[in-house]
């Protein structure tokens, strides 16, 4: 499935959704299924520090391909997490970096990715777009 | 332990009438009729308040002092009647004893940086307490590493209250004490007055950061004995932007100015400048005349209720609130369980559950609380924990909204769980 | 003389109209109806201001930052809305350029405080010019005390205008240069371009006082090429309480902290305390959440009229009062009289008179003006008067009103002559 | 005549003007009356600074009374000033430290007395009183 089409798909799942409380049953359940990151990453280094929760991250590049692990010390945070990983996650780093994350604003949520809320998930979000950018540069690079 | 409040007793507040005087209590959120329990964050205004502000500028807006003009004279009258009401609420002695800053915090800073100026050396100590809001750590460890001087915590215990068995010894070697005369992180009332006749005993003065005690209890700077006072309009019904110091005449006149400016001065010239009396000594710049005039009328809107009213309504719904949060499961309060130790807040976690969850969720429910450090890092080190959930109270809070946070936590939990 | 200011052409402003946004102007003083004069001091605020306040009061009002909640969210979002109107108004790089302070006094203290801690050493020269502010010349006198620096000073010639001859001399071994980009006492527009190269060769940073720039002529900091500028919201049509601080990305993170408190840091403990990013790090304390949506609204308003716009009018009025106050006998004018040199601001003595008689007089007759050293004392010793009379015009003045101010003074100089 | 009864007058006297600039006039012409500071005493150590004027005031004791001469650089202040010393000059300082100035109030110019407001009026009414004080001490530790 293309980012595109993620969104989208993830779009429709939550239009079912008309109650704030059965929407967020629906994202911790999401939480779930984050792809959890390995515990040895678990350190400083791979920390989001946000201002109410916590969120580790760690990329992975194999055939091209960038595949995240993360985790979250808050659950929505979490089940936030799972879903922009679902969206990005198995794409090259050039589709990552131009992708256009649309879904949270569609889905109600937009306030999380607003800049004075530091709760972790916009800065995940923009360390994402970074190590996309990075990969991309070297793999520019590598191509030369 | 606090010292000995009493609760009023007698005329009892009408709190729905109350509640109409402030128009933004009839706000949806989420669809839900919003519960605002973030009331140590900022409280609500009454009406009286955004009717003082407006009746100012549309009727006598005008730079104060110095004009010769009508409006500027009237509009001065105003601005200082301002300063009298606050001067009263707090029974300082002279009026010129209120100088106007822009909160709590610059308040604090203006002390920190002038006493710190003219009174610390290197080895000195501050002595503050470990339930400090950040703005009365921040502006001490800035002034003590400018002066090599260093900065003392009074410990505190389990209950969230202030150890005071070595404080004879913890104020050896210290040249100012500041601390909180209630907690916002954990609604704490601090026995002031205990701690300030120790400080004085070795004639060391004291600074009292009153920004949560001010809306909930008599404070009185004359009994308590205070050298300095602080805390903000906003949270005590009135606009953002402004807040009081209160400084003892004797210690005022001692410290040296601290900003430069119009007002402040009294000649200038290149070779020499002159500055003026109190207050103005330490009001540079054009004041903020419209925050004063609607403090005054907040103070106004206080007093007409009564803050021993205020008090005894708000203790009322206090043993109500934490009777009721007792009461849910795996609930863990942070600091007292006894009513009387509190003031508008209750700081808690429940289960294992994260707090920005819990309040997400309660805030979806339309209850608006806060979660987080509450400005209080320290505390939350204390007790090892990444924050709290902390519901805070004021005069138009009703048991109806207890009620509903009670029930929304319930909700959460089990969506949480 | 100003650098080149051009004066806008085409679509007229509705005096008439604009006034109606203003209630205040139909005060009437001891019978007659208001002419206010003393815009210098402060202006009136057009109804939207209050407005945008008032909403904010009675929909969103709630504590900015780290909250959760919905309130607070939305009143963060308005608030920095407020940050981003005045940043693109002064065409700043960054919206987080943009510090808000308690007025200008507070962003000149901030920035002589700051800069003086990390950058002046005993000996070096702090550069004013001889027409601040003493807001603009007691925060530098103070911090050049601290620092065992020195204040040295650009003269004025009798026209009222900075020789700048010996520019490069006066630059030497200066560390910062402050001056305001129009005098409040003379109405002087200084050649702000021309003195900031100069200063850049030779590698010092700027600070300009906008303090009476920002109302009526289009002020950029980027074309300016300016490090830092300060200006004060409620002469620029915004509420009481508020000013603004625009400093240089790489300049703002270069000073030290200024005060200390929440929202200005980023972890606390007793150990250590880690500060926030711009513009954080100046903002310690809960900030003016109803000013910085009340400037952004009189923003605004100063956006749609056309802040060039006003300017053409304001000129046109300007030409109008120099023209008319020079046919009344006696009247010496202090200052330049080019109008194209001025703005906002006639400064005059009229005869033997006294200032603050002809001010007293003039009050009687409903037309306020301000009188006295207009806390530029420098100036009035240059001039070796003890004052003068300033009438200071705002975008809702109108001819008629100069010709009441010329009625009012010919009718005073008769009873006083 | 006595403080009070000279107060009356002064009241008495400006119910005939209804109009300010009429009132002004009368308070210039007033200032002309003004017994005027000797030219010695016109100096830093009698000057009262206003922010606005300047006041320069003398006291003199003779015969138990206290008599004041004075001057101003702005001529309205000069016709208050003449205003305050007809009712308090020439009188004991008992009479004078008890004395309840009301004419100011009365005849509309309450403005000059405001502590904001520091055109040397009040500085100067002060300055009076503190005479009066003082002399009031020091005859009553002569009668000792
Ligand atoms: C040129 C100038 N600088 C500084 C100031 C000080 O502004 P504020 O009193 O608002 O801090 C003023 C206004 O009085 C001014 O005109
Ligand atoms: C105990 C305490 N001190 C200081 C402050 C700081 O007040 P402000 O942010 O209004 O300056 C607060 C409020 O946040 C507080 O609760």
């Amino acid at each position: 499935m293309t980012i595109q089409e993620q969104q989208d798909e993830i779009i429709a799942d939550f239009e079912y959704f008309s109650d704030w409380m059965d929407k967020y049953e629906h994202i911790i359940q999401l939480g779930k299924e984050l792809p959890l990151i390995d515990a040895q990453y678990k350190t400083e280094e791979h920390l989001i520090r946000g201002c109410q929760s916590q969120v580790w991250l760690h990329a992975d590049y194999r055939d091209g391909k960038l595949f995240f692990t993360a985790d979250s010390d808050a659950v929505i945070t979490k089940g936030l997490i799972s879903l922009v990983i679902k969206v990005l996650s198995g794409h090259t780093p050039k589709e990552i970096s131009d992708a256009e994350i649309r879904f949270i604003d569609a889905i109600g949520l937009s306030s999380h990715l607003s800049p004075t809320r530091s709760n972790g998930l916009l800065s995940m979000v923009k360390q994402i777009k970074m190590y996309a950018v990075a990969y991309q540069a070297k793999s520019q690079i590598a191509q030369q | 332990m606090p010292d000995s409040l009493t609760i009023a007793e007698g005329r009892k507040l009408d709190i729905q009438k109350i509640r109409k005087d402030f128009p933004i209590l009839e706000t949806t959120v989420y669809g839900h009729p919003l519960v605002y329990l973030d009331n140590a964050a900022t409280t609500q205004k009454p009406k009286a308040v955004l009717k003082a502000m407006d009746d100012y500028y549309v009727t006598i807006n005008s730079n104060v002092h110095r004009g010769v003009h009508h409006l500027s004279q009237v509009a001065t009258d105003a601005y200082e009647a301002g300063r009298k009401k606050i001067a009263a609420y707090i029974n300082s002695r002279h009026t010129h004893e209120v100088i106007f800053t822009r909160g709590t915090t610059e308040s604090i800073n203006l002390v920190a940086a002038c006493f710190g100026k003219k009174f610390l050396a290197a080895g000195d100590y501050i002595l503050v307490s470990a339930m400090e809001h950040h703005s009365n750590i921040v502006p001490w460890q800035m002034i003590a590493e400018e002066k090599a001087a260093k900065v003392r915590v009074i410990p505190i215990d389990e209950k969230g209250e202030l150890i005071l068995d070595n404080l004879e010894k913890l104020l050896e070697g210290v040249k100012i004490v500041a601390f909180n005369y209630v907690s916002n992180a954990l609604g704490t009332i601090n026995p002031a007055k205990t701690i300030i006749d120790a400080a004085h005993r070795q004639g060391i003065p004291v600074l009292l950061d009153a920004a949560q005690a001010v809306q909930h209890l008599t404070v009185d700077v004359q009994d308590l004995d205070v050298d300095f006072l602080a805390f903000s309009s906003h949270k005590l019904y009135g606009p953002t932007g402004l807040g009081v110091l209160y400084g003892k005449e004797e210690w005022l006149n001692k410290l040296p100015p601290y900003q430069g400016g119009g007002e402040m001065i009294k000649t200038v010239s290149f070779e020499k400048t002159t500055y003026n009396d109190l207050p103005y000594k330490f009001e540079a710049g054009t004041p903020d005349m419209a925050g004063a005039i609607g403090l005054g009328a907040a103070i106004d809107y206080v007093q007409q209720l009564g803050i021993e009213q205020i008090h005894a309504a708000e203790h009322e719904l206090m043993v109500y609130a934490l009777d009721t949060l007792a009461g849910i499961d795996g609930l863990r309060l942070i600091g007292a369980t006894d009513a009387r130790h509190r003031a508008g807040v209750v700081s808690f976690l429940v289960g294992n559950i994260h707090p920005f969850d819990l309040g997400e969720l309660l805030d979806k429910q339309g209850i608006a609380v806060r979660t987080g450090h509450h400005c209080a890092q320290p505390i939350m080190d204390r007790y090892c924990i990444p924050g709290t959930v902390r519901a805070s109270m004021a005069v138009y809070t009703t048991p109806e909204e207890i009620d509903r946070l009670a029930a929304g936590i319930r909700k959460a939990a089990k969506l949480l769980g």
